[in-house]
């Protein structure tokens, strides 16, 4: 098969994620958002984040034009932050960067392991540094919501 | 699968020999570079030419009394005659140098544009733009109070020329900003004819040739325009040097832009007063060897020649068009009549990056994204196409690759 | 005659045989290269890593998803790393390419100058300094109202400190832009004391490092400068590109000064927002084969390493000025105490001109004229000197030639 | 001897007009005049000229800062055009650029037999392109002067 080596990226999970997101809205009501934008491919994301009482993440919904990796990374975060702390979130988020960044992450608290779990198929970006910003940019804002900042640009560096 | 549909007027095996880098494989696989409208690869005669001057002949231009500078300021102003023939320049003292269109574009919004152009006048570019013919022209009128129309861009992707005759009917239009060949679209503007209306109602043009010279031979006497510039790099020079053109008449009334070393006649703490056209333009030390790299880049396109060059990018664009055309679910951005070697596309069910990243795989180097065209994406309605774009080293066969290998990607995402 | 007078540290046959061009001759005479501060000649690595770059690995940057493009905007932002590495930045994202320090001053002159000074703020620069660092202020002070005031210089050829508290001293000035190293006289100035001075008085600094940057380690952080620009071209590298470093926060506060692609965030018909630092400044596509030369010469000069570049330096100022003393009838221009390896002079009887040609017939290159800095010629009655400046490939030997050879021009013009 | 090879450029009464002019100086009473300036490397002169009742050439005079070559040009120059009409001096002014640049200038009409040979020292700058300007400076002031046009520069290209 011609893109065989590309499985490894384009996990059947990521193509169905990408196509059909579950988290892929817009919360009818939401206490923070922010938007991120990818300058260099237009990439762009606005995630919407909700609190339970106690302070910890109830849901996360988002707007996105992207490709597959972005979509589906934006998704995949959706779930894997539900029940966290803002602080927990923001932890999670720098191990999702090394996994994307890396391929792997290590000395990932076990509270963690969950979440990084739904996140690894992710970890095939690695190999394709331009890609790996798709991947980072739902994070991006999700961080930047959380700072309160509204908006977050992926960096291309 | 295939099959080569037209007679090729050109050595294209001959061309891609004397190109290095095609013989690189990407991924395991020959590289298949359909990125050309980004930036050229570099024929060998360029890399020799660039070499040669750092191995032999080198010192800083104009300033020198000895023979390494004298024989490198020769150089350096040959390739001034050799830009002023690529483009039947009535003047040599009309070729600038800067470092790429942006600059070039930059050059005259600053210098024309806050120099000679009161608030209340108005610029017009287009919808189909590069963002490098769009952001000076905005920040002219934010700063400067100049206001800014734009020609929109019909459905087949050509300028709209009645909404144009619109743009400049009150008589306040003082520059037409406009591109020679759309960096998305592949559309040749009508050059001569938006000359003839602007003129018409009193308005100088600029156009952008960043894409068109590097398929068609470009006689700005012909044209009849008052600006044109273009980038080196796009054109199989180096990086790090463009080109501005504009007649020597309205260059003399222009102030200078940047300031500094070369771009003076004298100076005193008081008052300085500039050089002549071009040098009042060119501050510091320009890009020697970048120059020297482009007139080598100019001899070769002149060696292969503009015809041989024109028929062969039709070739490869209408063959490309009828293989593109067979993939279902794939979509080419434009139609124009008059278009070139330049193909947007968007694919049901993938993303361009995706396309991209697929392609990537299999060696073959196509551009996702905006393409620095965000109004003309807006104006599609889409945020991304995948773009192949095509050299004078485009095989009919890496057409086919391409077209082959989106047809698998199409399986792919579906 | 003379002597080798110190022991040199520096393998300088090893070094020459690094620089191909050092072989050549000139007019039947082994070339005698003493014009480096115009321009320094390349060494094999910058002119393998360019001729590399273009027949194995080039394509645009930041905007491919492909190898070729991935690959590229690696190299590309190497060397920002590199920068920020030879000057000690706080933050890769402080660094700035430009096509040469001229750029670089007038970015900080449009984009600090225009953008966030005021008119009745002002501007000091000194009398020594080279036209690229005058223009562009004088050029602020005639379009925006800001008041340009001026450091002298001593007999010796020093910054007048008194006299800049003196131009401190109404708390009007905001930023100070002077050189490290007078291209004229060799000096070096004292930028720590001079950051102090202007840092009290509630001003910015920019360090023009064209000159100092070759001979010396320049560590922005110690220096606590704002702003440093340098030139790639004297340091070994390409020419077309140049560095604007400056402090992020200041960065960040600052407009962009071109507009195009690469620097914005997005684009609409309406309006534009701005990348983050270091791509705002940057516009359209960069100096990339440049930048990748760039960061051989910066290699090229850390392996050789400032220490003994710097014990070199001045083993041949020192053997220079003697030498260059002992002629009678020849001045030397300046007599700083802390000076490098840039040495100008005038001779009785004989224009700086006719010194420079009779010196080129013999292969000895030296530059002669105004040297971009008219001020300071006229704040030492002169119109021209000859300068002879001394690169990393300077032998005393050369010295030697240059020291004879003019110890004839004398006597031909006696 | 070293320099032997650049006896062509500096023949003697180059070093020796260059070094005391016979017409450098401004003219007490004069009717026209300009300044001519070379920006790349700082040379400067300015032409004075008188005219007769004729309307030919009384007398020049110049005030120079630059080169041996150029002083003496401008010396050379103001012995030539003595006695000739404004537009026998433009005619000359050609002539003689083209030996400069070219070290020898044909069809030169026998009215300026005179003239020109005692310009033909300067020939020898044709071999040194940068210094080209040097010896034409003067001759562009000149031009300048009778032009009305006050100011001229000499072009590096
Ligand atoms: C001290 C100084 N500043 C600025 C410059 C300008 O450098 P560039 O011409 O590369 O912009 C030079 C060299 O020409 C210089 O010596
Ligand atoms: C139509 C058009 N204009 C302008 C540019 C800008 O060229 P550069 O980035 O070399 O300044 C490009 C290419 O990027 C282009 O395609």
């Amino acid at each position: 098969m011609m893109f065989e080596d590309l499985r490894d990226l384009y996990q059947e999970v990521i193509l169905d994620r990408g196509r059909h997101p579950r988290n892929g809205s817009r919360l009818a009501a939401f206490d923070v958002r922010a938007k991120g934008d990818n300058p260099m491919c237009g990439d762009r994301v606005e995630v919407f984040v909700a609190w339970d009482d106690a302070g910890k993440v109830a849901k996360v919904g988002f707007e996105a034009r992207g490709c597959a990796i972005s979509v589906a990374s934006a998704d995949l975060m959706a779930d894997s932050v539900a029940g966290l702390s803002a602080a927990e979130v923001r932890d999670l988020a720098g191990y999702f960067a090394t996994l994307a960044r890396k391929g792997s992450a290590d000395d990932i608290p076990a509270r963690f392991a969950a979440a990084i779990e739904g996140l690894r198929a992710l970890a095939g970006v690695h190999e394709y540094p331009s890609r790996v910003k798709c991947a980072t940019l739902p994070w991006h804002a999700l961080v930047a919501a959380l700072d309160g900042a509204g908006e977050a640009s992926s960096e291309r560096d | 699968m295939n099959s080569i549909t037209r007679p090729d007027s050109l050595d294209v095996a001959g061309i891609r020999s004397a190109f290095p880098i095609l013989a690189q494989s990407v991924r395991g696989k020959p590289l298949v570079f359909l990125d050309s409208a980004a930036s050229a690869q570099k024929p060998r005669v360029v890399i020799d030419a660039l070499c040669r001057a750092m191995e032999t002949q080198y010192a800083n231009v104009h300033r020198g009394l000895h023979w390494m500078s004298e024989r490198t300021t020769e150089a350096y102003e040959e390739t001034r005659d050799a830009v002023a023939g690529l483009l039947n320049a009535a003047d040599r003292h009309e070729i600038i140098f800067t470092r790429n269109s942006t600059e070039a574009i930059n050059l005259v919004a600053h210098s024309y544009g806050r120099g000679l152009l009161k608030a209340g006048d108005a610029v017009v570019i287009s919808e189909m733009e590069h963002h490098s013919n769009i952001v000076p022209w905005q920040m002219l009128r934010d700063d400067h109070g100049v206001e800014l129309r734009v020609i929109p861009v019909s459905d087949v992707g050509e300028l709209d020329l009645d909404a144009f005759d619109a743009c400049l009917a009150d008589g306040r239009v003082r520059l037409v900003a406009v591109t020679h060949m759309s960096n998305v679209l592949g559309t040749y503007t009508p050059a001569g004819e938006i000359v003839t209306r602007a003129h018409a109602a009193g308005a100088l043009v600029l156009l952008d040739g960043s894409q068109a010279i590097v398929h068609r031979r470009v006689d700005v006497q012909t044209i009849g325009c008052d600006f044109y510039v273009f980038t080196g790099h796009k054109l199989y020079g180096p990086t790090g040097i463009g080109v501005l053109w504009g007649r020597r008449g309205l260059l003399e009334r222009m102030p200078p832009f940047l300031g500094g070393g070369d771009m003076i006649s004298s100076v005193t703490m008081e008052r300085s007063t500039w050089a002549e056209v071009p040098h009042k333009f060119e501050a510091g030390t320009p890009a020697i060897l970048e120059a020297i790299g482009l007139k080598a880049a100019i001899g070769f396109v002149e060696d292969v020649g503009y015809e041989a060059i024109g028929r062969h990018e039709q070739a490869l664009t209408q063959h490309a068009l009828a293989r593109l055309d067979e993939i279902e679910g794939l979509h080419i951005i434009g139609a124009a009549p008059d278009r070139g070697g330049v193909i947007s596309f968007v694919m049901d069910g993938a993303h361009a990056h995706d396309v991209a990243t697929l392609l990537d795989r299999q060696g073959i180097a196509v551009r996702a994204g905006h393409h620095c065209a965000e109004p003309l994406m807006q104006r599609f309605g889409i945020d991304s196409t995948a773009r192949a774009s095509f050299g004078v080293y485009t095989s009919l066969e890496e057409v086919d690759v391409l077209a082959d290998t989106l047809a698998r990607v199409r399986e792919f995402f579906k």
